[in-house]
């Protein structure tokens, strides 16, 4: 099962309207390139699932900047101004999401879990539309799972069945994304063999991902 | 003291909060800060949200490594004995209660130890990022901050901001004193000697008890 | 055929479902057989619930390694481009849908697809393992199993053992054909030629719905 | 922070009617030295959380054969013959949890959820007694935390801060039961110092570990 593809291709049926998870935090671990060949490949009314849009240069703020986002969950938008600015002029649905609630969702529908019970939020604007539920005496939010069509990620490493290595803390969200798009692909620094990487040390198991484009050596 | 001297300040007054074998989280801005005054025979791991424990201090040309940032998206170092996750983990660790003790700014914090620090509606949104959850799961929460804004009370009755938790803050340190949140109300247990009980209570909003062992404070 | 071909020829048929590219888990027993069947042009996947993906062979002398065991407990090896990971990713994995295919053995089958393979009140309790899980995230799921069970029926048309999942079978293979659940019933799809349609019928307490391209079930 | 104890000391605060989860899958993965020091301690009444209770003679079967087991959370009992006759004959109460459901609720204990939804098990015996929430037309059932007074599992490596390596399949529950217990003890093959396990490749943070016995030198 070789999942390597050039980069034209491994993002080329992505159409406007599509839901899109974009890893990176602050655009550390963020698949740069991939986001370039999609602005490139031209699209629009994107729905956006990243925890924050980067710089109004960098990761999914690219997006942002060029204005190709619809609609928005994140964590946190204070990094790059654009977002605020769509956000107050009604241009942008932003969905304001705690952090960790965003990863647990994300997970939940790679999971096939159809929700989980949180305290963060409680007392909250998050709390608007959900359903609140008392598990022995304590209140908690229903949240619910985060699916996409697609999810771009990056890694440091990933073999021909697309199983990846991250470095440092350019993880974050890439992990739990990958397992919850019906299509992820994965821009990798370097694409190996299979059986180059340690099996003990995988940190996304190849199930998860679709797409491998070999970061080190772009050529569409 | 100007601001820096302030926050400097404030930030020595935390750092003497950590405890020995903790695990620690600190906000973006002032609560960085703190790192540079844990005392000698203190050891604390510190957790970066975005993913490890073990945070060591800001990248130099010989620790240059593009892979590594802290939560602020800034270069940092990992320590010997650290470790990376993502951040389903991260947040695992921090809403499973395995966070000892958080600290973080605010906007405003109340009485009631409801803090708001994520939104100004209309103007600044910033977002919560993961000080929800922070907020919820960390053992021990501190708000470190300035005492008021341009004049303006930060430590009110009731917070008029959108929250970002209800009844999570434990303890406020500002440039002024040390509060407790109690079931009571705020109790003022050590004050600046450069001011008098009366300013701290001018500052604030909600009213203050003072500790009847009320401590001089100490940075 | 005595026991032993019964299920040879079983899980022969069973290995001509597997897709190219797919993921697959094979259950204890028979349908870990299908492994040894699987045609030269297809490559797949096999998934062990305890924990990786990259299911090989069985360990020789030289490729022993205690620490490598499949969901029976017994040692075995991991391909080149597999990848261990803990029980939770494991069931994220079943759960989420992304194993394709899942073989399973079976007390009961009935009707509208509801399976019974975990207990018999009373006696044998060995437990639901991992199978309630893959009934209900797998992809597809094969029943692989004898027709009847000491000349019981174990094709029914309605299970009275409890159930390990609710209308989750796609398809039954046995010795004597392959059955199809659909919204109207059971469809015999293929017929083993050893029997007709009435002793297949007769080896089966649910109405069997005959295909009008019934085909010869070849193994 | 040096974590490393030696093994009677790590099992000695343990006590008749505590709640503990052991790693292992069919004894692979589990933590034998530890299971015999807590037997040569004396203990009983234990509530126990293991995905099957291992053989007769391995893993945490070996605590159900001395009968030292009250009641036992587990997905699978068929591999040890004692297990099952202790729950017929009603000596010991057993609760059969779906095994995906079993590590689910584990990590929701360790990480601070207060529950979540799965179709798993709906229309089976595994709804009894469980809240059915029913999320955009589809039934699930709401699974509930599991937490315990001591984990007790075994890696392949551990550094002196608890930071935890595992080899082949031998991980399985133990990463989760790490999170979830309030004191996680480690039996590991080799102990290294902090520094020496690459940070990108620790399977289970040692922020989740309390003691470390070297199980290459065990001493007492």
């Amino acid at each position: 099962m070789d999942k390597v593809v050039g980069i034209k291709e491994a993002v080329k049926d992505i159409r406007d309207g599509d839901t899109l998870m974009i890893g990176g935090f602050m655009a550390n671990g963020a698949p740069e390139k991939l986001i370039d060949a999609l602005i490139e490949q031209g699209i629009k009314d994107i729905t956006l699932i990243s925890t924050d849009t980067g710089l109004v240069t960098t990761g999914s703020g690219k997006l942002i900047s060029r204005k190709l986002v619809k609609k928005l969950y994140a964590s946190h938008i204070g990094t790059n101004k654009e977002t605020g600015r769509q956000m107050n002029e009604g241009e942008t649905d932003v969905e304001l999401v705690p952090q960790g609630t965003l990863a647990e969702r994300i997970r939940a529908g790679g999971y096939g879990l159809g929700g989980f019970l949180t305290e963060t939020g409680v007392g909250t604007l998050v709390e608007e539309g959900k359903q609140k539920i008392t598990v022995d005496g304590v209140e908690y939010l229903l949240e619910t799972p985060l699916t996409a069509d697609y999810a771009l990620i990056h890694a440091a490493k990933a073999d021909r069945n697309g199983n990846l290595v991250y470095e440092g803390s350019t993880n974050n969200f890439s992990n739990v994304m990958a397992s919850a798009a019906k299509v992820t692909i994965v821009e990798a620094d370097e694409v190996v063999e299979n059986g180059e990487i340690n099996p003990n040390f995988v940190h996304t198991p190849g199930v998860f991902v679709n797409r491998v484009v070999d970061g080190g050596a772009v050529n569409g | 003291m100007d601001k820096h001297e302030l926050q400097e300040f404030i930030a020595k007054r935390v750092a003497k909060e950590l405890e020995d074998g903790s695990i620690v989280n600190l906000g973006i801005g002032l609560p960085t800060k703190v790192a540079n005054y844990i005392p000698d025979d203190v050891e604390v791991l510190f957790q970066s949200e975005n993913g490890f424990v073990g945070l060591g201090p800001s990248q130099t040309e010989e620790t240059y490594d593009p892979n590594i940032v802290n939560a602020g998206g800034q270069p940092v170092t990992i320590k010997p004995g650290g470790a990376f996750f993502d951040s389903s983990v991260s947040f695992g660790i921090i809403r499973g209660g395995h966070v000892d003790l958080t600290v973080l700014g605010a906007l405003q914090v109340d009485e009631k130890g409801n803090i708001a620090n994520y939104m100004i509606p209309g103007k600044l949104v910033p977002g919560m990022g993961g000080a929800m959850d922070l907020l919820n799961g960390a053992k021990k929460v501190i708000v470190a901050m300035q005492h008021t804004a341009k004049g303006n009370h930060k430590i009110l009755k009731e917070c008029n901001l959108p929250l970002t938790a209800q009844g999570a803050v434990d303890t406020i340190i500002t440039e002024m004193g040390v509060i407790k949140v109690t079931a009571e109300g705020l109790l003022l247990t050590e004050i600046n000697p450069e001011f008098t009980v009366e300013e701290v209570q001018e500052a604030t909003e909600a009213k203050l008890y003072v500790d009847k062992d009320l401590k001089k404070m100490k940075a």
